[in-house]
């Protein structure tokens, strides 16, 4: 099977940011990304978890996202001016997909 | 004096405040009861729409009082301005630098739904009522608190807030619901009501005491997390606050002419503090400030403090205020 | 005709199609409010197993009407080929391409459990009772008309259709439960029911509610991605199609000697449009079609119509065929 | 004779033993049909909680009976030497290697609240009462088993096992959430309990219901994937082992003086498997035993058999012990 | 510690086809895989989300797949087979695993 | 925008060993780490799928954790002394990081 370099860009943010990270991401003109969601984690400010929570105030979000190696750099800054100010991790790394026509 | 006592025993010994304290102790224990997300926001939804719908069903059988208009306005005010007090309090009582300081101020001016449910009922319970359109007055002042905090956010620090969440604010889920149902139970009323009570009216308290079993378990987990920041004028903070907040409540309610039972509601929304609208538009618009702070005060010291004793007590103001 | 308008009026202002509203408004307004998922699906679960128990235990009560043979012959006929008449109209009315109106034809030719469900609420508000088995019937029509899409669109496109999805179609969650409900209902008879009826039967209603609210959010969101889809065409088919196959359905039910309810409950069937086990089953035989155009019309234009006016006039239509 | 049977039908025919069947078959059928997991442990948190407060609300009312005492050692010693009688006869039975046996063997000194819960809506059918205190043995017994697992499997492998969890087993959420709401059940007492019962009593058996239909598919779908693991021998011990265990119970519950109802809950607990605290604490406490064989017997084989048959025959004994 | 190569294969696919991708996947051979849930995302036929969906038919899964280097390409193969009709994508990248005779 | 190297750590844990993963992550140093719902598997011992569990007994939980290149040998050292006798899945891959402070 043939593949084809591409750049998997995975942003952690909170979730009332999320909102935010999607509109910038969306007009930096990715093809696609998805949301999956974080139960709980450990950071500066402690542990939080998503149990028994109503609010969505503590809550994290990952957005996975697949795009072309020459779009990457142009989306992650496109997304870190959103994420600056919150406390979200954006992280690049290599990955081959199967299908070029989709990123 | 016994009859206050006897009062505050009720309160104590319901079976919704035990449910709290079982889920508090649960937490602080390190047990591993949880309660699943979905589960604790279906309850949450259910109650929303539950108390929304029996204002409104309330107001189509009473008509409306003449002092809706007043209590509305009053709502707003008293979210507005209830931060002010906040941050001063606590600029006071504690070191807590200013963003910090007005995040959690924003929580005060806001509402607990939750501590509105548990107060009707104990009202219920000593066959107290109160105007079903405060209800609306509660979702009126979820939000006016939050622009105050920004804005006294933005004078300590002129750099780098989020911008205004207008978008998380004004079309927040649980002041949309609130309102949503209100208007239904207004459009249904008391016949429409009939059909549904089944589910909104008899399961009603039962269910409440699983969601406090839940707040128990968030605020005790809170707690194990946030104890660290809780220095002593923060925790005086929080228990002043309520009180103050109350008061305020209580006197505002009894100027605008509202029944006893309607001012120890008042009461009730002036002296609790968000827990759901309002640290969600922190983490957006003051990200610099810290939410174990404004989550670990608003949940796991005013809250219990409203639960336990501030209820009761916003009950005998009302009762020495209207003299009823 | 005051007749009419009134038992529209009521349909309309009921609690559950103003919950639907409440979410309809909620979505389009870009609300933050959403129901979680888990929750969303136990609420069908629990409206799958309650009126599939229902059903049975009225079966168990009234014996078996002679009908039941014909009219689950009627429901498999009917869904077999209204899809053929959904693919001509939108052929007719609409620009829509051979293999996505083969798509939309099998939903149409389908049904949705919650129409059923608000059409059983409006009959019982006005006292119109109808058979029981009529469950049954509702169950076997939600598969058939799966297969007549795919052979509509294997018609129009030789190549790469993902062949037939039998283990997704026969062994459907929802179908399952429907008559696995009914067949518990059955078993137990009236006695059982009683033992479950807290559950089952007093909390029904206003459980409907929640599960409308819930459904009002998925149509609005749903309308809102999908709008663009939307030409006028499309939607004159979401509309269109429901009352021909409407009438059809009270004509058949008439013709297979019905009661007044179960030709407006036959009716319903037939003018209602799948929106859980169609979707999902296309989605893996038929992924060249678009969801979004699907999901918003029967979702976002079929469902409310029928909702709110549709299910009016099936029994109007049934009144006047049976002069009942 | 005839009595026996009409006993056995009418639980064979209870709404909540068709529930499970029918999730049964559905699941073995391969459907698609599931609850979701926040669902699934949303019933069993209402159902831990609406018992415990029954028990502990039966106990404010008829005061503690003198045996509680006993019967909480009873529960301990029940639980703790249960296990050494089960590993036993794995060992006769099967050729299940030393650590898998030990890991069953703590399944089965455990117990499996649902199982109680059938009993005791079946107790309820036939009009039998029983001590309320049973609630807090219940919980009592579902830890102590876990420590002879270990001890039986470290005997068998000196190297390896992965300490004792401690934590695991003391605070576990369900035996927290069950004695906890025994405690607000004897403090609220009957009054407070009024208030609650359209929650925590009116839809009880129908939730029941819904929880058993998940069983039912939980179950069905791990006989799918470890039937492999189930050889005749195992098998024999899934229905020997309740009927033993029972009967120990019972006597023990007659030597001890309790009811005829209370007989027959000793029974049943002592018979039941656990299927929630004990395997988590084995997957961490001995990670090389196999998943799969002990959930699949406690779960896919004992607890059909005793919903189906076994509660039934500890009723009997119980009956024939206390010629009640 | 000793970590070996592997390849972490990724399948972002239709929760309808998902029975589908998991049986070419075990009669591929592999030893082990594990779903994720997403929430929500985003694509050319516009945004969806999971809340309040009675319907999976909107739904993605995130299929998450430690295999041997060796094995990576047949797997790929036979994944593809299936997701080349479906909108789902597939991914590849490099990983260290600690364990070896798990994949 | 300038990105740093540093180590994605990637933990299948069994949910009953989750704590003590958390545990062992928090005593290595880790600056964070965030907690992904599994809902379903495969692997030797059969198939698996949360839906409907009361148990978290057959529940598995994805650990996510971005490290400094620096750190990443001692944290996956420390995890392995828990995860070495669960049946846990240790990755380790690298990626590049917007925000060295963060790790
Ligand atoms: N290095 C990390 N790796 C993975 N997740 C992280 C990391 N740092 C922070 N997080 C996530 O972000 C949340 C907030 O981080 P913090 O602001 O550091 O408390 C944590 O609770 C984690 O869920
Ligand atoms: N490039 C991408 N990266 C991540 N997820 C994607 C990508 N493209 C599509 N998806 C996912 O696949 C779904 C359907 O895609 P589409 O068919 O393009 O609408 C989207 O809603 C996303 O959840
Ligand atoms: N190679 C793998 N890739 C991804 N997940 C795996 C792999 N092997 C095992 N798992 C996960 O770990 C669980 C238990 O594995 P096992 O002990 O092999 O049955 C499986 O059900 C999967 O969820
Ligand atoms: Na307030
Ligand atoms: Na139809
Ligand atoms: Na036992």
């Amino acid at each position: 099977m043939e593949t084809h370099r591409a750049k998997r860009i995975e942003i952690m943010i909170e979730t009332p940011a999320l909102r935010r990270v999607r509109r910038a991401l969306e007009q930096a003109g990715v093809r696609g990304y998805s949301i999956l969601p974080v139960q709980g984690g450990y950071g500066r400010t402690g542990s939080w978890s998503g149990e028994g929570e109503v609010s969505i105030a503590s809550n994290m979000d990952l957005v996975w996202c697949i795009v072309a190696e020459a779009r990457a750099e142009a989306v992650v800054d496109a997304v870190f001016s959103v994420v600056d100010r919150q406390i979200g991790i954006v992280t690049i790394s290599d990955c081959e997909v199967v299908r070029r026509d989709r990123f | 004096m016994s009859e206050t006592l006897a009062l505050a025993g009720q309160n104590l010994l319901s079976p919704i405040v035990l449910a709290f304290a079982l889920g508090l102790v649960a937490a602080l224990a390190r047990s591993d009861l949880t309660i699943p997300e979905a589960m604790a926001k279906g309850l949450s939804i259910y109650l929303l729409f539950a108390i929304g719908l029996k204002g409104g069903v309330e107001v189509a059988a009473t008509g409306l009082n003449a002092s809706i208009g007043l209590g509305l306005l009053a709502g707003v005010v008293l979210s507005t301005t209830l931060p002010l007090l906040a941050y001063l309090l606590l600029r006071l009582l504690s070191r807590l630098d200013p963003v910090n300081a007005a995040a959690v101020a924003g929580h005060y001016g806001s509402i607990s739904i939750v501590t509105f449910v548990a107060a009707t009922s104990l009202l219920q319970s000593v066959g107290v009522s109160f105007e079903g359109w405060l209800v609306a007055v509660a979702a009126v002042m979820e939000a006016p608190a939050i622009l105050t905090a920004l804005w006294l956010a933005g004078r300590a620090n002129n750099n780098g807030n989020g911008g205004m969440p207008w978008r998380e604010i004004s079309l927040n889920g649980s002041i949309v619901l609130l309102i949503g149902a209100f208007l239904i139970g207004w459009a249904v009323g008391p016949a429409g009501m009939a059909e549904v009570e089944g589910f909104f009216t008899i399961p009603f308290k039962g269910i409440l005491c699983l969601f406090l079993l839940d707040m128990g378990l968030v605020a005790g987990r809170g707690l194990r997390n946030g104890a660290r920041h809780l220095r002593p004028g923060l925790i005086g903070f929080g228990i002043l606050m309520p009180l103050v907040g109350g008061l305020i409540g209580a006197v505002t309610g009894w100027l605008i002419g509202l029944s006893t039972g309607g001012v120890a509601i008042l009461a009730t929304l002036s002296a609790s503090a968000s827990y759901i609208a309002v640290p969600a538009a922190m983490r957006v618009a003051l990200p610099q400030a810290n939410p174990a702070i404004y989550l670990t005060l608003a949940l796991g010291v005013t809250f219990p403090f409203n639960l336990a004793f501030g209820i009761t007590l916003y009950l005998l103001m009302a009762r020495w205020l209207t003299g009823g």
